[in-house]
C-alpha cells in the first residue's frame, strides 16, 4: 500500500503492466528522461530502455499510425498525446483505422491501444492546453472513452484500459492530477470499463459527472445536504460505453437530475445521458434534467478561464431549483 | 547502392535490353512466373470493371498500366515481411496470398474480403490517402523489436506525396532507423491531377531526403529494372534497419475508377502514347524473344488466367450475405450494452 | 428560373457569388478540369479561371491550413473535401484555427472560409465514402454546420454561407444529389443561417430530422396520414447553431417528436435536440422522444449498408408507438 | 543563392570576420538598430520569467539564445509582408510592431494581446506545431493573388519540422509557386528531444527539397549571416514567386518554458559552451571591436532597454480585466440566440 496522486497511480499502473507483460510499449513526446510533460512516465525509460519508451519525433498523427501498425503487429502501444488539444492531428488515424481496424479486418487486425491525454482546464495554460473536447471521441464507434477521476480509479481503469484488446482513449483530468493522495495497492487488479460509480449515495437527486468536475459535484452534494437535499454522485468514468443501467436505476429511484461537465453544453455528453433518460425514464422525471456545462465558447486564454468552469455555485443552485420544480 | 536522379531501365520499351542488364534479366522462370502473375491481374481488373458495370460490384480502381511494379513487390516481399497497401495494388496483394475472390469481394463491398487467410498480417488496402504509410512504420517497429529480420513495404500513389502522413512516416522511419520500403507508383495521375500540379519537385525519389535516406526511381514498367530495385531496395532497408524510397514510374491506363471518365482532363492521344510502353507487353515481347514462351503459350496463359478468375468470380457470386449481426459483432472484442441492445433491435426489425 | 438539381444548385450558387465578389475563390482536389468527382465546380475553372479554381496538391489539412491564411488575408475561400470521410486530416486546421481566430485576435484576423463536402451513405460507395459525423462539428465553438435538403435551400443557404464572415461547414447529402429537381430563380437571395424549415404542418407529433433522411421522413409524414396522424416536419437545416424557437414552439403543439438521423446514435446531433427539449419542453411531453437514427457502429460496405440506413418504415414505427404511448 | 550543405558563418564565436563578409557587415547603423533590440528582447525575456516566477504571468517561452535570428527576421521583413510566427519570436514580433505590452499581455493569458495594433495581418503566435506554415502558403496566395509584391514568412522550431503540417506546406508552396520563405530555428531540441532524435537527416535544410526548392543553413548566432540569409532568401522568394528555407542554427540557452527544468535532460557544461556562440554578445564585441559602441553605450542600451520594458510591465499590470461578455462576443460576427442567451446566464451568475 502506498498513498498517491493520481498522476502517481498512473505511473505506477503503466510500470505494473510493463512488467508484466513485455509487448507494453510507450511511444509519445518527451516520455523518456524528461519522464512526460507531466511525469506521468517518469523512470519508465530508465527502467524499460529506449526500445519500450520511445521518444518519438514531433507528430500526433505519426503517433497514432504508428501505434496502429505497432498493436496490428503484436505490441500493445501506450501512446501519449501532451495534451488533449494536440490530439486534433491523430483524429484521421484515429476515427479512419484504429477504430475501424477489427470490423474491416472481421478481427484479423486488433489495435489493443491506449490513447492517453491529458484533459481540461484551470491549470492556468497557453491557448490549446485545456480542451475537453470528449464528445467528439464518444461518438466514434470502436472507440471506448475512459475518465479516472481518482488515484484508485487511474489505476485500475488504466490497467483494464491496456487489457482491453480495443483502442481505448484515456483522458485525465489534469486539474486533479496531483489534487489528493489515496493509499492504493499496487496488485495489479483492473476495474471494468463499462460501469459508473456511484460515488455517493443519495436519494433526492442524482448528480451526474465525470472528470475534474467531479470534485465540484461533490461539494455540492456536500452542500445540498444543508438544505435538506440528498444527492447520489454517479462518476460516469466511462464515456463510451456509457452505463445507463447505473444512471437510470439512480434518476428512477430520485426522479431529479443534474448532468455536470466542463465541456462545450452543444453535442457535449451531457446532451446523451439527458437524451437517454427523456427516452427511458421519462416517466420517473419530476422536474427538467438540468445541464451544468461550460458554455459553447471556446476556452478563454487564463486570465479569463475561471468564467467558463463549473462551479459549487452553479450545481447547488441547479440542484435546488430543480428539488423545487 | 545509390541515389538515381535518373530512372533506372534495363528493358526498354521497344524490348531493348541494356548490357549492364543484372542477372534478373537471364532468371527465365522467374520472369515467368511474374508475367503469369500480371496476365493474370490485367484479366480479373478487366472482369471486375465488367461486374461493375452489370451492377455486380461497386466502384473500383483499376490498375491497368501498373501490374508490372505491383506483381513484382508481390513477389519480392518475404512472406514474413508486412505489405501496407493503398487500393490499387492487386499485383502485390495477388501474389502475397489475397485470392481473387477476397479480392473481388472486398471491392464488393464486404468486409469479409479483407480477412485474408493467406497472409494474416498484411494489412488490408487503406483508402485515406498516405495514411497506411504510418501503419508499415508503426509494423516495421514491432518486427523489429520482435528480432525480426523481415521489413515492411508501403505502396502509394503520387498523390499521397502530398499528405502529411506520407512525410511523417519518412521523417520517423528515418529518425528510428526502420527496416521500411516507400514505394510510390508515380502513374502520373491523382484523379484528375496531374503530378506538375502535385509537387515542385523534379522527382518524387527526392522526397526521401526530407527523411535523411536513398531514394530511387525506377521504370515500373520495366521488369528487369522494377525486380531489380525493390529487391535492393528490400534487402538493404533489412540489412542496414533503414527505410528505402522507390518512386517506380508508371501510367495510369485506365480511368481512375470505375465512377471517374478520363477524357474529361486528359487526351486519347497522351494515352495511346502511354500504352507503347506498357510492362505487361513488354514482358511478353522479352519472354517470345527469348524462346521462353510462344505465341501458342501466350494463349494457354491468358487462357488459364480467364479461367482462374471465372472461377473466383464464381465463387464471389455465390458467397452468403452476411448476417445482420455482423454489423455489431467487429467492433468490440467485448461487445457493449448498447451495440447488443442495438444489434437486438434491428434483429427483431 | 430553371429546373434544377441539388447540386445543380450548389453550381449556380458558387457561380453566382464568384461573379459578385473576385474575392471568392474555390480550393480542393480535381475541381478544376474534372469540376469535382460530383461534378459541383463544374464549368468553373473554365470560367473564372485557374487563380480562382484552385485544383490543390492532395492534402486535406493543406486545403483547410492555407484557406485559413487567404481567409485572412482578403480572399473568400470555398473549400472542397472530396467526401466527408477525408475531412478528419484537416481537424487540427478547422478546430484550433478556422473556427478560434476571430476569439483569440479579438476580431481582427477572421475567417469567411467555407468548408464543403458531400457526406451521408447508400451511394454504393467504398469504405470511407458514406460518413455521417456531423455532430463531431456541432460541438466546436465557432463553427457553423449547415446542410440543404433541397436544390432551393442548397441555393440559398450556400449563398448565405459564402458570405458569413466566419467559418461554415456546409455538408451536402450526397445521397439526394440528383434525386428531383426544383425550379429556382438565380436572383442572389440568401437564405437564413440559424432558422430551421418547416416543411410541413401537421398537430399531432414533431418529426425533426435534417439531411438526407429528411426524404425518408416526408415519406413518414404521408403514411402517418393513413393512421390519422398529422405530423409535422422540421428541416434543422443549421445543425449548429440549432434553431430551437421552431423545434420547441412544434413540440409545445405536438408534445410528441421523434427525432431522425442516419448518423450513430450515441452523441449524435438528436441528442441535443433531445436534451433540449426534454430541458425546456419536459411538461409538453405527452411521450418520451425517440431517436430514429444509424446505429452506433461503423457505416457497413456497402453490401449490408442498407440496414445502417434510417427507413420510412422505421420512422412510421415509431412515430405510432409515440402516438400511442 | 545556391544550396548550402554547410552552414554560413561570416563572423565566427571568437568574434572574427571573414574575408568575404557581404555588406551588412559595415552597415553599422542596422547592426547597432539590430543589438539594441536583441537587448530589448533578451530583456524583455528576463522579466516575463521573473513575472511568472512571481505569479503575475502564465507560462512562457523563454528566447535566450535566438534573439539574433529572430529579431533579424524582424528588420528585414517588409510592412506588407505577413509573419506567421510560432511561439518563440518574441523578437520578429517585436520589430514587426506587437508592443511589449501586447506581448506580456498574451503570455499572461488574454486574448486582447493578440490584437496587435500595428501590424494587423500578422498572425498570432501558433501553438499547435507547425500548423501555422500553412496560414503563411495561404497568406502567400491571397497576396500574390491581389497583385502584391509581397512574401509570407513562417518561423518554427526544428521539432516542428516532423509535422505533417510542415511538408504539406511546403509542398503546396512549390507546386503553387508561392512566395513563403520558411524559417527554422533550430535550437537543437524540441522540449527534451534533441534534434537526433527527431530526424536522420543530416540538416533541416535539406527537407526543402522534399517540396522541390533550396534550403540554407546559417548560424543563427552570426548577426552578419543572418541578415544576409534573410534578406536574400526574401528577395528571392519575392523576385522568383517562390519558397525558400532557411535552417537557422541556435541553440535553446533557456528551459523549453517556465514549466520545464532542462536539467532533466542536458548538461550544465552542454549548456555553458552553448553560451559561447551566443549571438548578442558576439554582435556587442563586434560593434565594440569597430568602435560602433564602448562599454558605456553598452550599459546606456541595456538601462534604456530596461526602461521600455519596466513601462511595459507597468501597462500590462495595470490592464483591467475583460468583460464577461468578452467571452462570447468574439466568435462569431453574427452571435447566434444560443450563446446570446448563455452570454446572459453567465452575467446573471
Ligand atoms: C485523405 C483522402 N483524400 C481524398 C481521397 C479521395 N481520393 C481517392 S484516390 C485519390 C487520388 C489518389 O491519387 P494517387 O495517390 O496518385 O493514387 P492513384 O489513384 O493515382 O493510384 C483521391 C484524391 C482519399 N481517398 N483520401
Ligand atoms: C501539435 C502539437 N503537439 C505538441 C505540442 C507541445 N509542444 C509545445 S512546444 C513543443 C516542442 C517544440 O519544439 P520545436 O519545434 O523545436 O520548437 P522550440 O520550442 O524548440 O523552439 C511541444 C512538443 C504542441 N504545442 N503542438
Ligand atoms: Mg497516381
Ligand atoms: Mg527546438
Amino acid at each position: 500500500m502506498s498513498s498517491v496522486t493520481l498522476i502517481d497511480a498512473i505511473n505506477l499502473a503503466l510500470q505494473y503492466e510493463m512488467e508484466q507483460d513485455p509487448n507494453v510499449v510507450l511511444i509519445g513526446e518527451d516520455i523518456g528522461l524528461n519522464g512526460g510533460v507531466f511525469r506521468a512516465t517518469q523512470g519508465l525509460q530508465e527502467k524499460f530502455g529506449e526500445n519500450r519508451v520511445i521518444d518519438s519525433p514531433l507528430a500526433e498523427s505519426m503517433i497514432a499510425g504508428m501505434s496502429i501498425g505497432m498493436s496490428t503487429h503484436g505490441l500493445k502501444p501506450i501512446a501519449e498525446f501532451q495534451f488533449m488539444g494536440f490530439i486534433y492531428p491523430a483524429m484521421n488515424q484515429i476515427i479512419s483505422h484504429a477504430c475501424r481496424m477489427r470490423n474491416r479486418t472481421r478481427n484479423r487486425l486488433t489495435c489493443p491501444i491506449v490513447f492517453r491525454a491529458p484533459f481540461g482546464g484551470f491549470i492556468h495554460a497557453p491557448e490549446h492546453h485545456s480542451e475537453s473536447t470528449e464528445s467528439l471521441f464518444a461518438h466514434i464507434p470502436g472507440l471506448r472513452v475512459v475518465i479516472p477521476t481518482s488515484p484508485e480509479r487511474a489505476y485500475g481503469l488504466l490497467l483494464a484500459a491496456i487489457r482491453e484488446p480495443d483502442p481505448v482513449l484515456f483522458l485525465e483530468p489534469k486539474r486533479i492530477y496531483r489534487l489528493h493522495k489515496q493509499e492504493i495497492d499496487n496488485n495489479g487488479i483492473a476495474l471494468p470499463l463499462d460501469t459508473a460509480f456511484i460515488l455517493r449515495e443519495g436519494s433526492n437527486i442524482t448528480l451526474i459527472s465525470f472528470g475534474a468536475s467531479i470534485v465540484e459535484t461533490m461539494q455540492a452534494a456536500q452542500e445540498l445536504e444543508q438544505y435538506n437535499v440528498s444527492a447520489e454522485v454517479i462518476d460516469i468514468a466511462t464515456i463510451k460505453p456509457i452505463d445507463f443501467e447505473t444512471i437510470l436505476s439512480s434518476v428512477e429511484k430520485t426522479g431529479r437530475c443534474v448532468i455536470i461537465h466542463e465541456a462545450a453544453k452543444s453535442c457535449g455528453v451531457g446532451a446523451e445521458i439527458a437524451a437517454t433518460i427523456a427516452e427511458k425514464a421519462l416517466t420517473s422525471l419530476l422536474a427538467p434534467i438540468r445541464r451544468i456545462t461550460g458554455y459553447d465558447i471556446i476556452m478563454p486564454y487564463y486570465k479569463m478561464e475561471k468564467h467558463n468552469m463549473v462551479s459549487t455555485t452553479k450545481i447547488v443552485q441547479a440542484a435546488k431549483e430543480t428539488m423545487e420544480y | 547502392m545509390q541515389d538515381y536522379n535518373e530512372m533506372l531501365q534495363f528493358l526498354d520499351k521497344d524490348g531493348k535490353l541494356s548490357d549492364d542488364a543484372p542477372d534478373i534479366a537471364h532468371q527465365f522462370d522467374t520472369l515467368l512466373k511474374l508475367y503469369k502473375a500480371m496476365v493474370t491481374i490485367r484479366t480479373f481488373d478487366h472482369k471486375a470493371i465488367a461486374l461493375q458495370r452489370t451492377g455486380k460490384m461497386g466502384t473500383y480502381p483499376s490498375i491497368l498500366g501498373s501490374e508490372t511494379v505491383s506483381v513484382i513487390a508481390g513477389a519480392v516481399l518475404d512472406k514474413n515481411d508486412v505489405f501496407a497497401p493503398y487500393y490499387r495494388d492487386q499485383g502485390t496483394q495477388y501474389l502475397r496470398g489475397v485470392t481473387l475472390t477476397e479480392m473481388f469481394q472486398f471491392w464488393g463491398g464486404d468486409e469479409r474480403g479483407n480477412n485474408f487467410h493467406n497472409c494474416k498480417y498484411d494489412f488490408p488496402c487503406s483508402v485515406p490517402i498516405a495514411s497506411q504509410a504510418l501503419h508499415a512504420v508503426g509494423a516495421a517497429f514491432a518486427l523489429k523489436h520482435h528480432g525480426k529480420n523481415n521489413c515492411a513495404l508501403v505502396s502509394l500513389g503520387d498523390g499521397a506525396t502530398s499528405q502529411g502522413d506520407f512525410y511523417e512516416a519518412m521523417n520517423a522511419a528515418g529518425a528510428l532507423k526502420l527496416p521500411v520500403v516507400f514505394l510510390i507508383c508515380n502513374n502520373k495521375f491523382a484523379i484528375s491531377t496531374p503530378i506538375e500540379k502535385q509537387t515542385f519537385c523534379k522527382t518524387l525519389a527526392q522526397k526521401s531526403i526530407a527523411g535523411g535516406f536513398d531514394g530511387l526511381i525506377v521504370d515500373g514498367n520495366d521488369p528487369i529494372a522494377s525486380y531489380y530495385v525493390v529487391k535492393q531496395a528490400i534487402e538493404k532497408a533489412k540489412k542496414e534497419s533503414i527505410p528505402v524510397l522507390i518512386e517506380a514510374i508508371t501510367y495510369r491506363l485506365s480511368d481512375h475508377t470505375t465512377a471517374d471518365d478520363a477524357l474529361r482532363y486528359r487526351t486519347q492521344e497522351e494515352l495511346d502514347n502511354a500504352w507503347l510502353k506498357d510492362g505487361v507487353n513488354r514482358l511478353k515481347n522479352y519472354l517470345i524473344k527469348n524462346s521462353i514462351i510462344n505465341q501458342h503459350d501466350v494463349e494457354n496463359i491468358l487462357s488459364d488466367a480467364k479461367t482462374e478468375v471465372k472461377e473466383a468470380v464464381e465463387k464471389y457470386l455465390q458467397i452468403q450475405l452476411q448476417d445482420v449481426e455482423d454489423l455489431f459483432d467487429y467492433h468490440y472484442a467485448n461487445i457493449p450494452t448498447i451495440l447488443a441492445e442495438q444489434k437486438m433491435e434491428l434483429k427483431n426489425v
